[in-house]
């Protein structure tokens, strides 16, 4: 039971937390991937856990992101949880063969005989001012692809939680963390039992309001916030955020139910809206509340463009203001 | 580098020692029925392919010899990953041939259970399957099981796809007990092997740091003593090793392909002279290990066996419309499940109409 | 100029004249792939194509998709046009990365100075009663990426046209070949100059009709066709079929129009429909026609799913009659 | 196998001569003068990242004999594919450094124009250029042309990728031109060879069927004449050299990276011992090929070259943001005009408001 003292974190120690709590209560979790044993990850997320819990649970691995995933298969077939992380959102795409083709496709070819836990970390989105592929938001490949769950942490308190429910989940899950806010602290509760926490696949309201719902996940949760804040601070409007947290599956129920209250929806992502996750999110809101929306779903995204150099990217990426714009416009019809 | 093939038998059915391959306890005449009843199995599939029954099938005519071979060297604790066509090495570990031919029909994807008979599911993207291999054999370790190693199959092709560099190189890193087990079968589909490979496949292993050996594929016994070493070097902790099994695709690459396109027909007929099967013939026969009735009862089995597939296919009940959204994910998913009524209640429709 | 007579042929036969005429007109021009050689490909796309342009321009490649699509790029840079044949759907996964990470970003890397006009054609769909990978519809995951084009043929007359004009544009395309139409014929005039034909990016209206719109691309395009016969004649709906061809840019415009018209829209692909395409369309169309729609834009799609074994493809797939409810449904708003 | 390392001046300054090897023209105070000035690049830029004026730096430190001796080795005509850590070859091309430094700023992802200095842009996700290289090399064969090669660079961590062993293997089936460069700088970020390889790198190639050969990385002298006979022979269609330099990593891996993490001080005092531009000068010194005087001149020009690089760091405009939708396509695309239109309709909001 929860002793209800909670500590402050950042987000990364947050992951740390969790990954080590895994790691203790279960001898078949794994970590596995490039420089995540001495150096703890370039994020420092996996820092001290080798030397903690050995070379054999947590491997330096060689540097070949479908060798690690296609290994970590082979190790949940052996009972193995493996946690792979892949160390920059842009260096996922060699290991899409054996994610697609694989790791989500291998319950259903057995008839559900095989389960295949394996968590896939990815640190995702931009805002840190990296060069090239280090700032990539992928995961609607992922969330279009059957039989992977998808799933965003936007906070130190929903990793902390969310990481130990993934290693946790039977089915493979692509765990993406928010890079640019690894270093943000929140409150967290380490001592509540994770039983407790809010199930992975559902929503959570992070600010009520009644005139618009604001849907978001990841690193744009927080900025969300600020936003509903800025905008009944400016005109009065009481914007609702939801941070979705589970991309697939979406938590259509707690969507859908805000929607039906508001009548008015924005959707705000990292990725390209174009084929984005805000695509699937508006025309199954436009579905399912066709009769309350005073206006259609619009989407706040980045642009149907490559990632940017870095000098610019702030332009990219959507920001309160552009977020606000969006907001704004939903009044417009 | 001079290219040495590992032979026990000769085309002529002859035996040649090798003294790092004794050749103590194997048991010839259960080589020759595995392999005269899975190529049995091979021939009733494409007739029904043929018939309409089965979809597709992938022969492993020619191929009897290294899978059978290999397939028998392993022990009942060590794992196997099959490309697509080791119906030899699914016969050896005991999976209802059946179980094949499901996936084949268009019943099934698979579906059976890789533990039961330590056999894992066919995997059709080229390659993938060694990574897994490869994984699995890092799981062995760490369960510190010294009794226990891995095998993966593929062909020659694969050599080319990067996830088996990147197994090879994993498995040579972290010294995984697992035996790469490339059947060398001269063609990837169209393309023979200089489209794939500037030298010899087994040289590749010596690069990733571990040993690479050839061995007649057509050679059973040559193929089981080898493999079963490799196995045991695995399992007392020498890392991996790389068999090339130096084979002959004599059928079409699948029942969809046709091969005079692309090769002579010579080819197949020197490939004949040295056919797996019949070089244990003549050495049974020869040596007087066996008897015509003895080589009748195997065929006597074969027969049997060919009805039993004939009927047990046309049997096999079709898949459901509702089991497509079957065993997708572990736990729960609304999206899945929010599908699955609103198609059942669409199916309904037209049950209500028939009505 | 264009004689008007017109030959009969099939898809695949289309595409082998297509790549002809451009192996003709450019020598530049090359295809590459696994058994485009001697054996045609194992559709027969590129039947005789080595023969008469030698082992060089028609190359048969190691077995290694993304070996094919990175020696590609490199020739492309070396001013080829290389046509990459990706056997079946699923096994464009191992170049994924080649194709996201280089071939769709490189000219933007560039700022301009670098253009790759590499045409990676993709078999897609189901319905052939194939094993497992052999039916995959990919599109999104390269809709999604900046920097490709995606376009899928729906008859013999525009893959004639199509697999020309993708090979002559500078950028990279994807085009997407509906495989189980390989062997219906239609009408190609191979007289009229390439110039003359629909751009590659416009979508054709195929059906013209009043009551709603009905949007498609590939295989389902002659199913769609079907399905508005029969909404005629069953209860005089009128529906309009629109061919989309371009899924990447779309061709919004055309789109629009017609839902403006119609008041009505359905999207049909066999992906599955959980952040598929038609969840852009989907949300586009609402956009823009917010006002004109007498109900949501409904989709109509493959199940969140893997592909099932082929004994039951036919309920996954959207047919005639699962397009047609979805028509209905959209009148019961 | 006994590891051969190809060494043609000693860490001390000897020369060592060998007859494979020749060294007639080359012109050693040149190569020296390279070295000192890319490593001047190499200390601004680091500098600059400090000073917040880059937002990242990938130091060359330690391997500018590698670099320099490979890229000077390069006809004018010869195309390199880089990594993303190959300032010394760029520097040989004739690139303006500052377009190193555009990347590493922010401001752009690279944007020269690889042919006209014959030095593609640089590529990040490891090991893709290895393929890019060898196509290129392809065409090189389509085209004729009898005196063109193509190198492409790499480190000894992506030699674990699948995409290299591709290239490798595709280089070797089609026998295309190309040199792979790899600089085994013993680190790959946090991870020691031992992580990605059993066996010496060099070693790989054999086993694709070409040659390979191991370098001293810290030997100019070696690495030029080492890459140009391989060059040579890509040319004369020989087909593929693996070369791998074998040098050090003397810096962080990145400006971000902090080796106290993972690796001993004592191993970089080793290193020092060996270091690339010492050794040419203790040469030179001693046989009294350059004096004082030229090492002076040197010391200036690398003091202006700083100084340069500082004011043009400085001075580098930010991309403007419409700028984002540029060079997405060469064609026409709707929907990316729109996307530009609305961002350029809402930036001016603001500067109404502004007014
Ligand atoms: C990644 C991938 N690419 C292409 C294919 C299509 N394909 C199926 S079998 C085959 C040839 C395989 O040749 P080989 O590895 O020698 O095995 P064999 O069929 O000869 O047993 C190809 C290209 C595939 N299954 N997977
Ligand atoms: C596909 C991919 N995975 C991971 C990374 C992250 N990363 C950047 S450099 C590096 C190590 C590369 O080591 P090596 O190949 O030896 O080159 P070096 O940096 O030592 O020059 C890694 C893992 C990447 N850039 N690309
Ligand atoms: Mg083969
Ligand atoms: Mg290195």
């Amino acid at each position: 039971m929860s002793t209800g003292d909670t500590t402050k974190l950042t987000l990364s120690r947050a992951l740390n937390e969790g990954l080590r709590r895994s790691l203790d209560t279960d001898p078949k979790v794994m970590i596995m991937g490039e420089d995540v044993g001495k150096l703890g990850g370039v994020f420092r997320v996996t820092d001290g856990l080798q030397k903690d819990f050995g070379e054999h649970r947590v491997v330096d691995t060689p540097l070949a992101e479908s060798g690690i995933v296609g290994t970590a298969i082979g190790l949940a077939l052996r009972g193995y949880r493996p946690v792979c992380e892949i160390q920059f959102d842009g260096f996922v795409f060699p290991a899409t063969d054996q994610i697609i083709s694989q790791l989500a496709k291998m319950r259903y070819r057995s008839k559900g005989q095989l389960t295949l836990p394996v968590t896939i970390r990815i640190p995702f989105g931009g805002g840190i001012g990296a060069v090239e592929h280090h700032s990539e938001s992928p995961e609607v490949y992922f969330a279009h692809t059957a039989g992977l769950r998808v799933v965003a942490c936007g906070d130190a308190a929903d990793a902390y939680t969310m990481i130990q429910q993934s290693i946790a989940c039977d089915d493979p899950v692509i765990f993406l963390e928010p890079k640019r806010r690894y270093w943000e602290k929140a409150d967290v509760d380490t001592t509540a039992p994770i039983e407790d926490a809010l199930p992975l696949g559902k929503a959570r309201v992070v600010v009520e309001g009644s005139d618009v719902t604001l849907l978001t996940y990841g690193p744009l949760v927080r900025t969300c916030i600020e936003a509903a804040a800025a905008a009944l601070e400016a005109d009065g409007r009481s914007v609702e955020v939801i941070d979705l947290r589970s991309l697939s599956p979406l938590d259509a129920g707690t969507i859908a139910a805000s929607v039906a209250k508001t009548g008015r929806c924005v959707v705000a992502h990292e990725a390209p809206v174009y084929a984005g996750l805000g695509a699937e999110i508006a025309a199954r809101v436009t579905e399912q509340c066709f009769y309350h929306l005073e206006a259609p779903v619009l989407r706040i995204g980045g642009f149907a463009t490559p990632y940017p150099a870095s000098r610019v990217e702030d332009h990219y990426l959507p920001d309160l203001e552009r977020i606000l714009d969006g907001v704004d416009r939903t009044f417009r019809f | 580098m001079t290219v040495e093939l590992i032979q026990l038998l000769t085309p002529e059915g002859e035996r040649v020692d090798n003294p790092e391959y004794p050749l103590d306890d194997v048991d010839i005449k259960g080589l020759y029925r595995d392999m005269v009843l899975v190529r049995r199995v091979d021939t009733e599939a494409i007739a029904l392919q043929r018939q309409g029954e089965l979809g597709l099938w992938a022969s492993l005519l020619g191929q009897e010899a290294a899978q059978v071979g290999s397939g028998r060297a392993l022990s009942h604790r060590d794992m196997a990953f099959p490309s697509y066509r080791e119906h030899g090495v699914a016969w050896c570990r005991g999976l209802d041939p059946m179980k094949l031919l499901e996936l084949f029909r268009g019943v099934s994807h698979g579906g059976w259970d890789p533990e039961e008979h330590k056999f894992h599911l066919y995997t059709i993207v080229i390659g993938d399957q060694t990574l897994h291999a490869t994984g699995y054999a890092m799981g062995i370790q760490r369960d510190g099981a010294e009794d226990e190693a891995v095998i993966a199959y593929f062909g020659d092709g694969a050599t080319s796809q990067g996830d088996v560099s990147e197994a090879f190189n994993f498995a040579s890193v972290f010294n995984a007990p697992v035996v790469f087990f490339c059947q060398n079968n001269q063609w990837a589909i169209s393309e023979s092997n200089e489209r794939q490979t500037r030298v010899p496949i087994y040289q590749r292993a010596a690069g990733f740091g571990f040993p690479g050996v050839r061995v007649d594929g057509n050679d059973v016994l040559a193929c089981y003593a080898v493999t079963r070493k490799a196995l045991k070097a695995a399992r007392e902790g020498q890392g991996p090793t790389l068999i090339e099994a130096f084979t002959y695709r004599m059928g079409a690459h699948t029942t969809t392909d046709d091969p005079t396109r692309y090769r002579v027909a010579s080819e197949l007929e020197t490939w004949k002279l040295k056919d797996p099967i019949e070089r244990v013939k003549s050495y049974l026969a020869r040596g007087g290990e066996a008897d015509g009735s003895f080589f009748e009862q195997v065929e006597t089995e074969a027969d049997e066996l060919g009805k039993h597939i004939r009927e047990a296919c046309r049997a096999m009940p079709d898949p459901t419309p509702l089991s497509i959204f079957d065993h997708v994910v572990a736990g729960e998913n609304a999206i899945i499940d929010a599908e699955r009524a609103q198609f059942a209640a669409y199916l309904d429709q037209f049950e209500e109409a028939a009505r």
